[in-house]
This record gives structure tokens, sequence and C-alpha cells, in this order.
């Protein structure tokens, strides 16, 4: 098992609260954060893809995880809603500004697109509304064998009782249609009081129907092979790997995985990542 | 492709008058059970019941109906059948309580199971037959009872609708 | 002990007890907006079977559990619940998310089947 | 028999200890021992090294006539520990210092996320990682659980073939130094009471010394398990620690059955102890030859007079050790007769 992370931290411009979300992490345990934008592209209106806040823009400080030495480290990822297929531009440089690039399928025909071609690291399952689809199994094992993850956030099940049910049950059928691998769950959090520690969450997926040692991968290990599923793809299918060059000094984002101390090993390339990453996904 | 397992459970309403059965549904009783798991198991409860429960079938002559739930929640379902103490119909609300008589992994063995049922019950009624009339109906309906399967759906059905 | 024991003192005995734990005991902190909110051990009480009966229906709500201490000034507890009930209640506490109309969370600081667990937390070392 | 309506009870006499167990989903374990310390075979020590590095020690004197200023005087004696910031691990393969001199175990690092290491006073060293840092490190070692991502890798630094210069230490040298350079934050004491066995490590590092806290609470009106209408061995051992944390936390037992907030009660029998009770409490880092002391006194201190009647010293090892996978405590209950009974506690997380 790997550390915590908590792959979705609702973007909010107030800079208080974003710090209070990171520190509230911090102090639950978790080592990883992305902050997440959600764009909602269309065809009549030209709304330009949101670009992400650098670290020292978002929040002051960057806390130090609770019970640890190091500080938090956190990402950015970009969240599609998408109601046409059209809408994903595969090539968008935009895109490739994130960390991890994730998309949320409102139809049956989305989610299959979503699972068998897109170029994204996460399908989004809509917690706030009753499934308008049917998870059928072929797409999604098709999108467990590209490493790609569903994700489950449980905020909305914390703001409202209906919510909750819809959440529960969503995530219900989710897990049985892949049998409990590649979950991710994270928070989608808009307040610190709706973060939750890792191992409440361990629990809670217990009443998803995953399995405890399935409900610890779900936020850890999932997570540290969704980073390393976005880099491959940035990296063109883990074959050629692209350096910023080093005049920048090294930032928070850009940081390669690092192995969990965090310490001394920052040499690593790309290049073992892609081979590492099958690994962690087929044990 | 991979079957999802649930459960049928055979169920009798039971009601003081019999007359009243004709009123109910299917919609007026999946509305029954999914109130009284959501009261009994509370938000989780009423998640589970979202999937896949459907009345399948509902016989308003003899007050017998078929519920689906699926295999992984389906004993936590069960557990709240008990507690019903009425339906609401349009019309009026039922007073009644739902004895559960078996539970089957297919339609057909709870469909057999109710055809052995309902045979023995047949058989119960005959000696208290007040002419050669009645007792002759009751015959024919013990020798038709092996042929009424129109009546439910094939079982093959179940498999179609996995979601 | 056996009676003959007392004469006898050197009796070896070991026993293992495996998965009897009869309870489960958590310490759990409510974290509120307003830092200023009372509440009592009561109240505590009350909000988390107001959660149970949300989340698991009235069958939840008669699950028994103890408030075992309660710190009013740090709104931090320490809960018994029997060994079958913890996910249950671990479950809706995670799900509670307003107190009074204001957002709150509770912090699950620690799980075990050993109260004596709770008392000596070595992750709270603190040397620097 | 003693512990009636529980799985498991296996009594034998003065031979060596045999356990049975039920085979059940393993989660939550407690090994309930009884014997004596003057019983030839009995096996505290082999327990108390089982717990390598400690964290806090209780002692708990119910209706003690006396001050219990001798232990306090005993808890006070325990060596003092180092902290030793951003080590790098292959200091610790150093012909002066990991061989058994000196013990430790990394600090602020979790066994289920972190990188973890831990030098046993045995010279053993013990590296629990995750299944990147295994592959890259390169030395055998063997999965924690069957399927699991994590790898404990455990060399015997005493090992000849560990001597510098073998094959062997060089490539656990190389591999600490170059593929795997792990820093650590470490806590170190020395095993032997020899400070001195730490000073070339100290002088190129940063570090600070730390010795154990000892503190004392007085406590009046207790009430507790009665032992004497009833021997306290035929108390449930897990009503007994519950009552222990009890104390411990300074919960209250005085309950109604029907009370709408608690119904903790004491273990009955019970009584409302007559004279005042202390608890000692040490915490820092403490190696199981700390704790054999504190028991050897505790042992004299209650054959005098006015002693209670017996005490119960409780042991908490850190959470994040490799020797038990998961956290871990014991109790030692001790009477006057020198016989003891010991519960070591395995909870699932």
């Amino acid at each position: 098992m790997s550390v915590f992370m908590d792959l979705n931290l609702t973007f909010s411009a107030d800079r208080s609260n974003m710090q209070q979300i990171i520190d509230t992490a911090a102090y639950l345990g978790f080592s990883t954060v992305a902050v997440n934008y959600t764009f909602e592209p269309s065809i009549k209106k030209k709304e330009t893809v949101p670009s992400p806040k650098p670290v020292e823009d978002l929040i002051d400080q960057l806390p130090i995880v609770q019970g640890r030495s190091r500080p938090i480290r956190v990402l950015n990822r970009l969240t599609l809603v998408l109601s046409e297929l059209s809408h994903f531009r595969p090539n968008l440089t935009e895109y490739a500004n994130f960390d991890l690039l994730a998309v949320q399928p409102t139809t049956e025909k989305l989610f299959h697109a979503a699972c068998t071609q897109l170029e994204v690291d996460v399908i989004s399952v809509a917690m706030t509304e009753k499934l308008p689809f049917f998870f059928k199994r072929a797409p999604v094992n098709v999108a467990l064998e590209r490493g790609l993850a569903f994700e489950v956030s449980y905020t909305a099940a914390i703001r409202d009782a209906t919510m909750r049910r819809y959440t529960i049950a969503n995530a219900v059928s989710l897990v049985q249609a892949c049998k409990g691998k590649n979950v991710l769950v994270s928070s989608a959090a808009m307040k610190p009081q709706e973060l939750r520690g890792p191992y409440d969450i361990i629990n809670l997926c217990s009443l998803m129907g995953l399995s405890d040692e399935e409900a610890k991968r779900s936020v850890s290990s999932i997570c540290r092979s969704l980073l390393l599923h976005a880099e491959t793809r940035k990296a063109a299918s883990g074959v050629i790997s692209t350096k910023k060059s080093c005049g920048e000094k090294p930032q928070q984002q850009e940081a390669p995985i690092s192995r969990n101390t965090g310490e001394g090993d920052s040499g690593e390339g790309c290049a073992p990542a892609a081979k590492r990453l099958k690994s962690q996904l087929t044990d | 492709m991979v079957r999802v397992k649930s459960r049928y459970l055979l169920c009798e309403i039971n009601v003081t008058d019999r007359n009243s059965l004709l009123l109910l549904n299917d919609k007026a009783i999946a509305a029954a059970v999914k109130e009284v798991v959501a009261r009994i198991h509370g938000d989780y409860g009423a998640a589970m019941c979202s999937l896949r429960f459907s009345v399948k079938y509902l016989n308003t002559q003899t007050g017998m109906v078929f519920l689906r739930f699926p295999k992984m929640s389906y004993k936590l379902l069960w557990s709240a059948l008990p507690f019903i103490t009425s339906i609401d119909t349009r019309w009026k609300k039922i007073p009644c309580f739902l004895n559960c008589l078996h539970v089957g992994g297919t339609i057909r063995t709870c469909q057999k199971f109710l055809i052995r049922y309902n045979t023995q019950q047949l058989h119960r009624m005959l000696p208290n037959c007040q002419n050669e009339e009645e007792k002759e109906k009751i015959r024919k309906a013990i020798l038709s009872c092996s042929i009424i399967q129109g009546a439910f759906e094939d079982e093959r059905d179940d498999n179609e609708d996995e979601p | 002990m056996n009676p003959e024991s007392k004469d006898e003192p050197v009796v070896y005995q070991s026993v293992v007890l495996k998965n009897a734990a009869p309870y489960q005991y958590m310490k759990v902190c409510l974290v509120l907006e307003d830092k200023s909110t009372k509440v009592s051990a009561v109240d505590l009480k009350q909000f988390i079977i107001t959660g149970l009966k949300s989340l698991h229906g009235e069958v939840g709500a008669a699950s028994h559990f103890d408030v075992l201490k309660y710190d009013e000034d740090t709104l931090t507890a320490f809960l018994r619940v029997s060994t079958i009930g913890l996910v249950k209640l671990w479950s809706s506490l995670t799900l509670l998310g307003f107190y009074n109309k204001q957002s709150c969370a509770f912090r699950v600081l620690q799980v075990s089947p050993f109260l004596l667990s709770l008392t000596g937390n070595s992750r709270e070392l603190e040397l620097d | 028999m003693t512990y009636a309506g529980l799985p498991v009870v296996i009594v034998s006499r003065c031979s060596g200890p045999k356990v049975v167990e039920v085979k059940m989903s393993s989660k939550t374990l407690l090994n309930c021992e009884t014997s004596s310390l003057r019983h030839p075979n009995n096996r505290l020590s082999a327990h108390l090294e089982q717990l390598p590095f400690n964290y806090r020690a209780t002692v708990l004197l119910p209706d003690c006539g006396c001050a219990p200023s001798q232990l306090d005087e005993t808890l006070r004696s325990f060596q003092s520990f180092y902290l030793v910031r951003n080590l790098p691990l292959y200091e610790l393969l150093d012909e002066h210092l990991g061989r058994g001199s000196v013990c430790g175990l990394s600090y602020k690092t979790r066994i289920d996320e972190d990188n973890c290491a831990f030098l046993k006073a045995n010279g053993h060293l013990c590296l629990s990682l995750d299944k990147d840092s295994y592959e890259l490190l390169g030395i055998e070692g063997k999965a924690c659980k069957p399927k699991s991502s994590r790898y404990v890798v455990s060399v015997d630094l005493n090992d000849r073939s560990m001597a510098p210069g073998r094959p062997r230490y060089q490539r656990l040298f190389s591999g600490l130094t170059s593929r795997l350079p792990l820093k650590m934050e470490f806590l170190l004491a020395p095993a032997s009471g020899d400070p001195d066995a730490l000073q070339p490590l100290l002088s190129r590092y940063e570090w600070s010394r730390h010795t154990p806290e000892v503190s004392c609470r007085l406590l009046t009106h207790l009430s507790r398990p009665d032992p004497l209408t009833c021997d306290l061995r035929s108390y449930d051992p897990f009503d007994l620690l519950e009552w222990l944390g009890a104390v411990q936390a300074d919960i209250s037992c005085d309950n109604a059955a029907d009370s709408f907030l608690s119904s903790l009660a004491c273990p009955h029998p019970s009584a409302q102890s007559s004279q005042s009770s202390f608890l000692l409490e040490v915490r820092g880092l403490l190696l199981p030859q700390n704790i054999m002391t504190l028991v050897k006194q505790l042992s004299h201190f209650l054959e005098r007079p006015l002693s209670p009647p017996w005490a119960a010293v409780t042991v908490h090892g850190f959470m994040d050790n490799l020797h038990v996978h998961e956290r871990h405590f014991y109790t030692l209950v001790l009477f006057p007769d020198h016989a003891y009974s010991l519960h070591l506690a395995t909870p699932a997380s």
C-alpha cells in the first residue's frame, strides 16, 4: 500500500477556503491532493478551458502532512462534463496543463466512448442523480484494461439524504460492474467540513460492497497508478517522455511521482513508470 | 454474458377482507416495500432497494406476489418486510401483512413451489366442499395446476435485464 | 483459576482468544464550523442517533452504543459499540454533515477493540 | 474452567507453552498467559522481547498504602534516547553501530503507507518497503501478507556474510547509497546502556536528546474488581482490560445499567477502594530490558507491607512496529506471590 491521496478537491477562488481545505486534508493524513476544475464544454458558448493556478497562487503555504515531516503535494485536475462526444478535443494543449484528466459522461453512449476511446485517466460517475444508464460489463472491462479508474465522490452523500441514496446506489452498481477493481474514492469537497479521513472512507466503502483491501487501494495505490497513467498518457504511450528544461525551479506539481519517502529519489525518469504502472494494476 | 444474481421471494399477502386484494397493483406493493425498507434500514436500505428491485408477478385473486431483490442485499431487504402493516392503493389503505413462503434463485423454482403450494391448498379444500358441483370444480382446478404457466414470464427474462 | 492452583502456584496456562472482542472503542472528535457552539454529552449522543437513524433506519437507531467519556471543550468523545455494530456506527458518523444546520464533521481519531489502545498512541509522540 | 464460554481454553501443567487456536478469520487476537516469575520455564522475558520498541508504560497500584517513590525512581532511571534527523540508512550498516550496540526505529513513518526501518538490539536490520522501493533495493525479502504489495527485508548484520567487503554487504550498501538512498528520522537508543555507542553518528548529523517523561496520578474513590471475594484471574480478560483502559483514560465506571449515555460498569464483583491508588506513567523509547527492570522492582515492591494486593503494568509498543504488524500492547498483572497473568493483544486496524 502506498500513501493516501484525495484526487478531487473542488477548486474555489476563495484563497482562505482553499487553504483551509488543503490544511484539513493534510491534517487527515492525505499526502497528495488534486485541485479539481470542472468544465462543461459546449459548442454554442465559446468558453475556454480553465487553466490551472500554480500552487503559490492557490494557497499561502503548503501544510505538513500530519504525523510526517513532509509537506502535502498539490496537483491539478480537470473534469470535463461531456454531453456530446465532439466536445472532447483530444489534442487540445490546454488539457496538457493538468496533472490528471477526468470525464463525466452523461449518456450511455458517452460512457461507452469514455471507457473505450477517450484519452483520459478517470471516468467520474455522477453521484447527484439517478444514473441515466447502466454500467455494461463490456466497456467497463475495456476501461479496466486501459488502466482507467472509475471515480466515486462522497461529498454529495454528506450534504443531503436523497443524494446519499443515489451515491450509495450508484456506487454499489459501479462496484458490481467492475468487481471492485480500479474504483477511486475521492471527496469533491468544497468545505473543510466535507472532507473525511482515509480510514473513515475505507469503512464507508464497505457499504458500497468493496472489501477492506479494495477499499484501502481505492484511496491509495489506485491513485498512485492513476498519476503514473496520466504521466505516461502525456508521454505518448509511455515511449517518449518530454521533460521541461531545468531552467525553472522544480515545482510541486511537476515533481515526478515520488516513492513514499519523497526523499532523495528525484532522479527517477519517466521510463520505468510505464512498466511500474502495469505491475501495479495487475497486482 | 455474466448473470447478475437475484433472489425471488414468494410472498403471500394476508388480508382480513379478501376482496380488497383486487384493489392491489404492482406499483402499490413496490411503493409499500420501498417505504418500509427506507423506514427500517434508512438511506442505505433505500439505496439497496433502488437497485434491481421489482415486483415480478402479482395475483390479485390469491394474493401471491413475487419480489425480486439483488442477491447481495436480499437478506437486509427481506428483514424489513415483516414490518409492512398496510399497503396504500389509490382508493384505500389496505391493512395487511406479508408472509414469505419461499425464496428462490430463479423465477422457475418459485413458480414450481407455488404450483405445489396451490395444489396442496386445493387438496385441503376438497373435503370441505358442500356439494358435488363444487367438488368437481376443485378437481378440475387440481388437474389444471400443472399447466398454468402462461401467467409467468419466461425465466430467461431475468438474464436479459442485466444492468 | 483452578482450585488446585492455590497450593501449586507454578501452573502454566496459556489461552488464545481469537476475534472474541465483544466491543470496539472509538475516539472521535466533532468539528463544527462555528467553534463557539456548545454541545453537551446528551446532545452528542442524540445527534449520533439521528445519524444512525437516517443512514440505517430504525434498526440503526436501535443499535446500542455508549458515550464513555466526553470533553465539552474539545468536543472529543470515547465511544463503545458492540463489534458487529461498528460498521454501522462508523459509517453514520462519516456521513453526518450538519449539526443544527451548520456543517460539521466527525473526525475518527482511533478505533480499537481495546480501550487501553486508545490511551497510548505512539503516533502522538511529538519530540520537535 | 477459567474462561468458560470463550473459544479456546488450553491448560497445560508445568510444561512448555502449548497453544491451540481456533480457525476463524483472524483479526483480534488476545493471548492470555498465567504463570509465575518463579516458574523456571516462564516465558515472560521472551514475550517482552517480542515488543522491542515501546512507547509508553503505566503501572497501576490499587489500594496502595505507601507512596511508590521507589518505582518512580526506577522509571526515572531509564536511559535517554536520541532523535537523529535525516539519517541515511546506510549509516546503520556501520561496523561500530548496527552490530547490537544500538537499536532504534524510524520516526514519523507509518507502516501502512511509508517505508519504515528498524534496527533491533540483536543486530537485525528490518526494512518494510513498498513494492517500488523493494524492487529498487534489489535485496531479497518476503511479502508482508500473501498478495500484499509491501515487502519486508530483514538482514542479520552480525552474520559473517554481512561483514564489510563481502558481496552481500556490498549489495546492500550500494542499494542504500545509490539505488534507494533512503533518509529517515530515527529514534535511537544505546541497547547496552552505553551512550558512547552512538557518538560516531551524533557527530555527523543533527540530533536531539530526550529523556523519558514520568508522571504519577493519584486516584481516589476507584471502583475496582474485588479480589477478596474472587480471584482476579477469574475475570473475563476483555472485561479486565476494559476496566484498566477506563482507569487510564479517566472514564467513570459508576453507571446505572439503564443510563442514557453509558452503561459501562466495573467487572463484577467489585468494591470501592478504601485507600488511594496510584497510576505511574512513563513515555519515551523504552526497551524490553527497561520493562524487565520495572517488573523486578515491582515484585519487590509488592512484597513490602502496605503494598497493593496486585499491580498492573501496561506497555504500549510503537504502533508502526514491524514485528507486530499491527498496533500492539500487553498488560501484566502481578501478584505478591510472584504469580502473574499476561495479556498480549494484537488488534487489527
